[in-house]
Parts: C-alpha cells; sequence; structure tokens
C-alpha cells in the first residue's frame, strides 16, 4: 500500500482544481443578465422527506419551458436562526434534490439558483418546510398488515397445537425414507454422511437443516450408525457439534458421539465440493442427507453420491438446483418441504400446530391472489372492481 | 438388437464422460463457427435500455462472481463496458464477491485503454465490500459509508466523478453480473425495491430462471442468460459501434451447440434403451 | 525462471489431477483435493481478515480509517470473543451468546426481506386481469395463476392429497415439474460452457507452451 | 438456566431487524445499520474455529496413522503456504499470495465447476428413466428448453415442410421462450411463495425462542 500513498494527494490537487471553476466570478454583474432569465423555475416545493429518520427535506422543482436551461442549479439552505449555506450543486436534468444533516422541527427555506456561464442568472423565491423523523413507514403499512397477520395465525395454531388435539400431516416420501435410510446404514456397517448445504448459519434453510440434524443425529445415536458431518462455514460447524451432541445426550448415548467427525473443510465453495467427493469416495456412506442452501455443487455432490449407491435424500428451497436434485437423487424435499421436516419427524404439537399455521398462511396468500385476479378481470368492465384490485396490490406493494 | 440394447441400458458412468470430453474438445480444436440469431427477449431488453441512457449517465456494475465462473460472465462485463464507453458513459464497479474486485480491474483497464477512457474521471472501481444486501441497503443512505476509499484506496469523496453519487438513487443504472448469492436478488430486494433504481443483470444460464420472475414484474429491466446471453449481447454491441474487438463468448457457442445435442441424445437413448429393455423393471421412485 | 509459464503449468497439472477423478479416486486426486482444501482454506482465512476484520472492524475501532475510533465496534468485538470461547471447553457455553446474535440478525433479516421480495412482490405480480388482454394473454394469465395457485396447494401439509385437493395438488405438481425441466434445460447450457472454459485454457494456454519448452532445441 | 441469555439475545436482534424496516424514526434505522454490520464481523470471526479445527482434525489424522493420513500433510502444508504468504506479503496483486491464487486454486475451483458438464450428461443419460408422467413431462420441457436455447433447434425445425415459411420460423425458440415465461414463471412463484412462507414460520419459531436445538440445548 506504500506506493500508493503519492495518489491521493494528486487526487486532492485535481479535486481542488477541479473545484475552481466553480467558484463566482465576483465581477459579473448579476442584475443586468437577469430579466433575460426571469422566474426559470415554477412550482418549487418543499417537503420533509418522507419515512426517514428526520434531519432531511425533498425540493422538487419545474425548469419553465422558454427560457434555455443553464448550465447547473444550486441550492442554498437557510435554518431559522442559521446563515445561508450552500446544499448542492444539480445538473438542470434532475428535477428532485434531497438535503440531509438538516435539525429536526427547525424550519428550513430553500432557494434555487440558476448558473449561466460561471454566474448566477435567476433565483428562485423561497420555499421552506420542517424535518420530522416518521414514527412509521407509510409505503409499507400493506407488509406490516401480512406480516402481523400472517405471525398471528401461526402463532394461533402453535398454540393450538399445544393444546394437544392430535394434528394430521400428509406423508412426505423423503422424511418417511430418513429411518429405513439410517436403518441400511446400519445394517452395511458404512456411515451416514450428512451435508448441511454451503451457506451460514444466517441462512433459514441452514437453520431448518441443523434442525433437522437434530433428528438425524438422535436415529443415528439410537441405531449406532456412525455419522459424517463435514462443513463449509465455522458457524455451522459449531452449531452442528453443539446439536449432535445434545442428540447423542438425550439418546443416552454419549460415548458414541464422536467431534472429529463434525469438522471443517474449507469456505471455498468446490474446495468443499471436491473434500465431500473425497469422503464419499473412500468413506462409502450407505446413506447421504444433502438438506440446505445449495448452488453449483449439488449435482456435483449428488451424482458422487449416486456413483457409490447411497440412498440420497435431498431438500433445499433453491429453485435452480431442485431439478438436479430430483435427476440424482431417491427423494427430494421441494421448498417448503425443507422447513416441514423439523414438525414431521418430530411430531411435536407445537411445531406440528406452526405448520398448521403456514397452511393457513397459504390459504390467505391464494384468497388474496384469487379475489385480487377475480377483481381485476370483473374490472374490466364494471369500474369499481378494479378499487378491489388496486387495494390487493396496495397491500402487497412494498417500497 | 435386443441385445445392443441391454448394453447400452448399463453403459459405464465413464464412456458418458469420454463422449462429452470429445463433443467438446473437438469443436475448438477445430474452430467451428455457427451464426447467431438474437431474438427478442431479455437480452435485447437490456442492450435497448443501455443503449437509451441519456448522455453522461453514471452506471453502476457489480462483479458478483468468481473466476470459476468467467467463461459466462466476463465476456458479458466487456461487451457492457465496450457498450458503455462507445455511449460516453461514466461506470461504477463494484464487487459483493472477493475476486470480482480483481475481474472488474481486469476489464475496465483493458476496455478502458483501448477506447481512452480514463481512471478516475470515466471509471472508478471501488472494489469488495463484505455484507452482501446488507451494503447494498447502506448504500441507500450512503454510499461513502460503504466505500470510504476505492480499491487504491484513493478517499471517496476525492475521485471527481463520484462528487454527484453520494447515495444510490443518484445512479442511473445498475447491472449485476452474479453466480449466485449475493448477486441479483440482493440489488433487486435492496437497490431496485427500496431505492427505485433500474436493474439490469447478467447471470450463469442455471440461476437465469431464478430471475424470471424479476423480469415479469419489472423488477428487472432486462437480463444476460448464459453463455447464449454474452454471446447475443456481443453480436448487438457489434452490430452497433464498428471496430469492436470479437468476443470470446461467441466461438464458444458452437462447442455449446454440439455438446447439447450430445446431451439430448443421451436423454433420448437413455429412455428408449429403458423402455425397451427395463419395461418389467420397476425405476426408482421419482 | 518464466513465472508465467510456470503458473500455466501449475493450473494444468492440478486440472488434469482433479480431471482424473471422472475415471476413479487415485492418488492424484486425492494430493489435489487435500491440496485444494488446504490452500482455498487459507485464502479464506487471509482474505477475511485483510478484507473484512481489518476494514470493517478494526480500523472503525482504532480510528485508523477515518479517525474518529467508534467505540461502539466494542461490541462487536466481545461477541467475537464470545465466539471464539468455544476454543476453551471451560468457557464455551459463551459462544451461545455470539450463535444467538448471528442466527436473530439472520432470521429478522430473512424474514423481512424473502416475505417482501420472494412473496409479496411475487403475489403482487400474479394479480393479473384474464379479461382485456387477448387471447393470448388469457391463456398464459390463466396458466399463471393456476399454476401458483396449484403449486400452493401441493404444498399443503395438513390435508390430505385426494379429491379436490388431491387434483389441484396434481395439476401444481406438473406444472412445477414443468418449471423444474425448463430450468434443467437452461441450466444444462451454463455448465458445458464451464468445461469449454477450461478445455480453452488446455488448448489455447497450456498447449503452446510445449513449443516454447520442447521446441527451443529444434 | 443457560438459555434463558441467548434466547433473548436472539429475540432482540431479531425484533430489531424486523422493525427497523417498519419504523424509519432515528433509534431504529441506526440500530438496525450498526447490527448488520456487527453480524458480519462476528460470523467472519468465526473462521478461526474452523481454522484451528482442520488442522486439528488432520494433525490427529497423522498421529494416529488414520486411512489416507499420508494426504494430511498436503492439507497443512497448502494451509500454512498459502496463510504465511498472505501474512507476509500481503494480497496485493503480483505478490506470492495472489499468485498461488490466481494459478492453483482458481484453476482448480473452475475444474471442479466444469465436472458438472460430465455429471450432467450421466444424470440426462440415467435419471430422466420416465418411471412416471411427471418425469416425462420434466424431460419433455428440458428437451424443448435446450433445443430452443442453441441455433441448431430453429435450424431442425425449418427443415420441415413449410416450417420456415409459416408463421413461426423459429417456433422451437420460441416455444422455449414461452415455457420459461409462463409454466416456469409459475412454478418458481409457487415454489418462492410457499418457501417464503417456510421462511416466515422458521423465522418467528427461532426469534421467539420456541425452536432452540441450534443453541443445543433441547429442552
Amino acid at each position: 500500500m506504500r506506493e500508493m500513498a503519492f495518489l491521493p494527494a494528486l487526487l486532492a490537487l485535481a479535486a481542488a482544481a477541479w473545484a475552481q471553476p466553480e467558484q463566482p466570478d465576483s465581477t459579473a454583474s448579476p442584475a443586468q443578465d437577469a430579466q433575460t432569465f426571469e422566474s426559470m423555475f415554477e412550482a418549487v416545493c418543499v417537503t420533509d422527506a418522507p419515512n426517514d429518520d428526520g434531519g432531511a427535506l425533498e425540493v422538487s422543482w419545474t425548469l419553465s419551458g422558454s427560457a434555455s436551461p443553464p448550465d447547473s442549479i444550486r441550492i442554498l439552505a437557510t435554518p431559522e436562526g442559521g446563515e445561508e449555506f450552500e446544499a448542492g450543486w444539480v445538473l438542470p436534468g434532475t428535477d428532485l434534490f434531497s438535503l440531509s444533516g438538516l435539525e429536526d422541527g427547525v424550519p428550513c427555506s430553500i432557494t434555487l439558483e440558476a448558473w449561466a456561464g460561471g454566474s448566477p442568472v435567476s433565483r428562485s423565491d423561497a420555499a421552506s418546510a420542517t424535518p420530522s423523523a416518521q414514527w412509521f413507514h407509510s409505503r409499507r403499512i400493506g407488509m406490516f398488515v401480512i406480516t402481523v397477520l400472517l405471525a398471528a395465525v401461526i402463532f394461533w395454531y402453535i398454540n393450538r397445537g399445544k393444546s394437544g388435539r392430535p394434528l394430521f400431516i400428509r406423508e412426505i416420501a423423503g422424511l418417511s425414507a430418513v429411518d429405513d435410510a439410517v436403518g441400511r446404514a446400519t445394517e452395511m456397517g458404512r456411515p451416514v454422511l450428512y451435508i448441511p448445504g454451503i451457506m451460514d448459519m444466517d441462512d433459514i434453510q441452514t437453520i431448518a437443516s441443523m434442525v433437522i440434524l437434530g433428528r438425524v443425529a438422535a436415529k443415528t445415536a439410537e441405531y449406532g450408525a456412525n455419522l459424517l458431518v463435514p462443513n463449509t462455514r465455522s458457524v455451522v460447524m459449531s452449531v452442528a457439534q453443539e446439536v449432535v451432541k445434545e442428540s447423542y445426550l438425550q439418546a443416552g448415548r454419549p460415548d458414541a458421539y464422536r467431534r472429529e467427525n463434525i469438522n471443517y473443510l474449507t469456505d471455498d465453495q468446490f474446495g468443499y465440493a471436491a473434500g465431500v467427493d473425497g469422503i464419499m469416495v473412500r468413506q462409502r456412506p450407505a446413506a447421504i442427507f444433502l438438506l440446505g442452501t445449495f448452488y453449483a455443487e449439488s449435482l456435483i455432490l449428488a451424482e458422487t453420491g449416486k456413483s457409490v449407491g447411497a440412498i440420497q435424500i435431498a431438500g433445499t428451497a433453491m429453485p435452480s438446483q431442485l431439478p438436479f436434485f430430483i435427476a440424482a437423487c431417491d427423494y427430494t424435499l421441494i421448498g417448503e418441504e425443507l422447513f416441514a421436516a423439523s414438525a414431521y419427524l418430530s411430531r411435536e404439537p407445537k411445531l406440528l400446530g406452526s405448520l398448521k399455521g403456514q397452511d393457513v398462511a397459504k390459504l390467505v396468500i391464494m384468497l388474496i391472489i384469487v379475489i385480487g385476479v377475480l377483481a381485476s378481470t370483473a374490472g374490466t368492465w364494471w369500474e369499481p372492481a378494479n378499487r378491489v384490485a388496486d387495494l390487493l396490490r396496495f397491500l402487497t406493494h412494498v417500497e | 438388437m435386443r441385445k445392443l440394447l441391454e448394453k447400452l441400458d448399463r453403459v459405464d458412468r465413464r464412456v458418458i464422460y469420454v463422449l462429452m470430453a470429445l463433443s467438446v474438445f473437438v469443436p475448438l480444436v477445430f474452430r467451428l463457427d455457427f451464426p447467431i440469431p438474437v431474438g427478442g427477449g431479455p437480452s435485447r431488453d437490456l442492450f435497448e435500455y443501455v443503449d437509451s441512457l441519456p448522455p453522461g449517465s453514471t452506471v453502476l456494475i457489480s462483479y458478483d462472481y468468481d473466476p470459476s465462473t468467467m467463461p459466462e460472465l466476463q465476456p458479458m462485463a466487456v461487451a457492457l463496458t465496450q457498450h458503455l464507453f462507445t455511449n460516453g458513459h461514466r461506470i461504477i464497479a463494484t464487487a459483493l464477491w472477493p475476486q470480482g474486485a480483481s475481474l472488474s480491474q481486469e476489464v475496465l483497464s483493458s476496455v478502458g485503454d483501448s477506447l481512452g477512457r480514463t481512471q478516475y474521471s470515466d471509471w472508478v472501481n471501488l472494489g469488495y465490500t463484505v455484507g452482501a444486501g446488507v451494503s447494498v441497503l447502506r448504500m441507500g443512505s450512503s454510499m461513502q459509508a460503504v466505500y470510504p476509499q476505492d480499491r487504491d484506496g484513493v478517499p471517496y469523496d476525492s475521485i471527481p466523478m463520484l462528487r454527484r453519487v453520494t447515495v444510490i438513487r443518484d445512479l442511473d443504472m445498475i447491472v449485476c453480473l452474479s453466480a449466485g448469492d449475493p448477486g441479483i436478488h440482493a440489488w433487486v430486494m435492496m437497490a431496485g425495491d427500496r431505492y427505485g433504481v433500474p436493474v439490469g443483470g447478467g447471470c450463469t444460464a442455471v440461476s437465469a430462471p431464478e430471475f424470471y420472475p424479476y423480469l415479469g414484474t419489472g423488477q428487472m429491466i432486462g437480463l444476460l442468460g448464459g453463455l447464449k446471453g454474452a454471446a447475443d449481447y456481443e453480436t448487438l454491441v457489434r452490430e452497433g459501434a464498428v471496430g469492436c474487438p470479437p468476443g470470446t463468448a461467441t466461438p464458444g457457442m458452437a462447442a455449446q451447440s454440439i455438446a447439447h445435442l450430445v446431451i439430448m441424445g443421451f436423454i433420448v437413448l437413455g429412455n428408449i434403451t429403458y423402455l425397451s429393455v427395463g419395461k418389467g423393471r420397476k425405476g426408482a421412485s421419482r | 525462471m518464466n513465472w508465467d509459464l510456470v503458473g500455466i503449468w501449475l493450473g494444468a497439472v492440478l486440472t488434469l489431477m482433479l480431471y482424473s477423478f471422472l475415471y476413479r479416486d487415485n492418488p492424484f486426486y486425492k494430493f489435489a483435493e487435500h491440496l485444494f482444501v488446504g490452500m482455498s482454506a487459507g485464502y479464506w482465512l487471509i482474505y477475511t481478515i485483510f478484507n473484512v476484520l481489518i476494514p470493517n472492524f478494526w480500523n472503525e475501532l482504532t480510528g485508523a480509517g477515518d479517525g474518529t475510533p467508534d467505540l461502539l465496534m466494542v461490541i462487536p468485538g466481545i461477541f467475537g470473543l464470545f465466539m471464539l470461547a468455544r476454543l476453551v471447553p471451560k468457557i464455551a457455553g459463551l459462544s451461545r451468546l455470539a450463535l444467538s446474535m448471528i442466527v436473530g440478525t439472520g432470521a429478522g433479516l430473512g424474514l423481512i426481506s424473502t416475505l417482501q421480495t420472494n412473496c409479496l412482490s411475487q403475489v403482487e405480480g400474479t394479480i393479473v386481469p384474464l379479461s382485456g388482454v387477448g387471447t393470448a394473454g388469457f391463456l398464459n394469465n390463466l396458466i399463471l395463476v393456476a399454476g401458483v395457485v396449484c403449486g400452493l396447494v401441493y404444498f399443503f401439509f395438513s390435508k390430505a392429497h385426494k379429491g379436490v385437493v388431491g387434483a389441484a395438488a396434481n395439476i401444481g405438481i406438473t406444472v412445477l415439474m414443468i418449471a423444474f425441466g425448463a430450468s434443467f434445460g437452461y441450466t444444462v447450457m451454463a455448465r458445458i460452457s464451464l468445461l469449454i472454459g477450461q478445455a480453452q485454457f488446455l488448448i489455447f494456454d497450456w498447449l503452446p507452451t510445449f513449443s516454447i519448452i520442447f521446441g527451443a532445441g529444434g | 438456566m443457560r438459555l434463558v441469555l441467548p434466547l433473548i439475545v436472539t429475540f432482540i436482534c431479531g425484533m430489531l431487524m424486523i422493525l427497523q424496516f417498519f419504523i424509519p424514526h432515528r433509534p431504529f434505522s441506526l440500530l438496525g445499520e450498526e447490527l448488520s454490520d456487527w453480524y458480519m464481523i462476528v460470523a467472519s470471526a468465526a473462521i478461526f474455529l474452523g481454522v484451528v479445527n482442520l488442522v486439528q482434525v488432520h494433525l490427529m489424522k497423522i498421529s494416529q496413522r488414520a486411512k489416507n493420513w499420508q494426504y494430511s500433510p498436503v492439507v497443512l502444508l497448502g494451509f500454512f503456504v498459502m496463510t504465511a504468504a498472505g501474512a507476509v506479503w500481503g494480497v496485493e496483486e503480483g505478490r506470492p499470495f495472489d499468485y498461488m491464487f490466481q494459478n492453483m486454486v482458481v484453476p482448480m475451483g473452475a475444474t471442479m465447476f466444469s465436472l458438472l458438464a460430465f455429471f450432467v450428461a450421466s444424470a440426462a443419460f440415467r435419471a430422466f428413466r420416465s418411471s412416471n408422467w411427471r418425469a416425462t413431462l420434466l424431460l419433455l420441457s428440458a428437451f424443448i428448453v435446450m433445443l430452443g436455447r442453441v441455433p441448431i433447434g430453429d435450424m431442425i425445425w425449418r427443415l420441415f415442410p413449410g416450417a420456415a415459411s409459416g408463421a413461426h420460423p423459429n417456433l422451437v425458440s420460441e416455444a422455449a421462450e414461452w415455457l420459461m415465461q409462463v409454466p416456469n414463471m409459475a412454478g418458481q412463484r409457487a415454489v418462492m411463495i410457499g418457501a417464503a412462507l417456510g421462511v416466515v414460520a422458521t423465522s418467528l419459531r427461532m426469534i421467539f425462542g420456541i425452536e432452540r436445538s441450534y443453541l443445543g440445548g433441547a429442552e
């Protein structure tokens, strides 16, 4: 970096030079040029910047068509009780300028100055407004309503689940195959390989995968199969170690837990794929789980797994990788089925309730779509119906 | 005939691998070529939007990929940069993937020198930032907070062409060349949806279907899908501006077409042998 | 010592070693695989330090960047140490705090951005009129809306896929399969272009070097 | 007791990230931005855990002479050479770190990625055995899109009598484009919306501490 030191100095010089011509040429007398560029500004309006955390105003204006456009427009701001300062320069093309760093509650008046040939030629009349912070983002009310609605539905059903009423859940082929996959591995005395995807713990699919790992580990502890969990993220490795240790504890087999089988390979996507392929061909696992977020390496892993003759259960919400898992794996959990796995395997009332809540949420979404489509279809010949469609579009539109 | 089909049914994976290798290496060694018709669709939409940018616009190109996806995305970056420089626009390069920074430097300096464009007045390389969508979100409130200095350590506010770009909304357009995450999703979510900046993109053919819904809802104004998208854009740019050096995507398309046909042949062959031989045997469940 | 030549040879030899995996697992692949794992782990460690921890954390904390030390950075520093506490068995429990911060932030951000972009924007885009868009428009919109609604019915968990629900779920899974087929077809091309990239490297960059090395004598 | 504090931290961080989206007012927007910076730093700090584990596992493999232990020194050598080169000579272009990266790590990554061309071919040959009508549909739409994306597709279509002069000379690529625009979009949207609801439910369960196995403390 050392030899780069001279560069900033050089640039500071260039920047200073660049700014030079902008300075007003005091000798030119603005008065006699003013009339040719009479009031160039129309509809100058200043408002508090909406939906922000305060201290900002938005200035909008239109240039009157008649006068020839100026070179640039200078924006001057004078907060009440403070002196005027230059807020910014814009090219004539733009018609909106946002000004920040002001004090909330202090009215501030804005004037616009048109510059041509290096001197001010026209000045708009002052318009003022008071910057303030909004407590609620006006354009995200629709999403807020839907978020609260979905959350309420899900929590309501979680509580209903707790009250012990039995909840039906349809059969998911991939998940009911977990038992015989681990059983098969135990019989053949070959390990079970669990691949949690390649993203970090901030990714919800990886979180869902960790929860499923807990259930799978409980089975391998119970059956006494050898569980391998290679990781590409360090945080996921630590969580995996915690989850598996806890499952082995719960199953009463703390001795069978081997921490070195849950290891870190590399953060590199394809370094990880190469490493896992090596594990597959050398350890020859009889059951392979590929659950979480996958990208291009999905087929490298699935095809190698197929070549060592393992039962493969895959699951991801990545639409681009689902075709490959369907092609190369025995069972594939598609999208939401990955998130249903923890409830399906544990049959805990709370989690089954949450699943029921997700179904009702889907019903809400489907109703919004169907009503919206019918309303906008009817809208083409019966105007009021369009307002219903527009309401639904507003509800689902988020700025 | 039945004997042949039975042998085909149990053919070894490695035979398929050898055939695949031949179908790619042979056309390349003998340099076969095919004409590229560029129909309507996302590639042309992106070209026309870039072509219609007002003069002196500032476009941000984000290099969100790494060398392993260079064959598809680098030709897009070169064609896009040629197009923007010949139309007299300014380019800001960013990267949400670490290696994207050096990839952008390669394109900007080589294309810039060939078309007489200089650093800091026509283009600047802000380099890599961690944080994916979160960094894009932060650019909404202040570009300088995310990039206090450019890739060579020059402070943000001392770069002349960045004088007027304080927040992401000041940009005329964003093009994200994306090989996965972080990539187009982050720019559409955080820059397009939130701040209304028009977002175009280029991606590997594998992730193109994922972004089609964004084209449908207008959240994206154009998309280059895979090597074909790159070849489309190369052809369109070369139609417009004379004297552009030929790209690398077009020759690759010939090898692509042949290998493509070989794979389709495998699908057809695979199913014929299966239907005729394995009538009794139940295939693997879905 | 022509370093470019050495570089091309290093890349080509390692490429062939990895390609040997297609035949079967062998010492060459094992060597290249282990080298790749080790070197890429080292690469990401250095890159994370130089590109994340120093500019975003250390410079901010000590104010080396723009001169004003931001003491708030002490908080992520502490959580980072909590994470590293896993190395010391006695205080490994502290790492749970760091884990919960990562999972909490990820869950919050994930919920909002996924709901906004992957759900609501898609629902908004599916509210389309069936009439007044011409017969082709009518058919396309009908298939789009029916596909999305039936696709969602397929994802129903608390109802058996029988009767009306079963029929809708069948339509849904059919549309899904066509969609997956389309993206498979679209994706196959990309995979081949990667092989083309490596083939071009071997044919146009590596092979010519043979004449330089071996042809030098002739 | 040992779980209460972490669960509180998860709740605070989760709710803060949600609220800062809806409430632009000063404390929330600022805290939202700070939190998203901090979580990056903490996640990055964890990489030390990973590399320590990597070194430990391979040292153990060598000491116990486990299967294939002869290759563990290669991992350790590769790791320490890269780390030392980066720490001593820095990461700028032309330095040993960047040289080894460009000439060794990058080609290996590209090679592993390109293996997919072979695996896609073998998957296409074996997997799409049309054992049921849905797999046939998947296969058919894949076939049309593949044909439509390459110039050869339309060439073959024009061989049919009257096809070239008819209304749709490029029927194959148009069909491919239609498959991508309509059914593909419908299918992708159904998966995205379904998965998004799964994400919402899972996130809420994490934030409100209903799902806590990730902390290793199954209740």
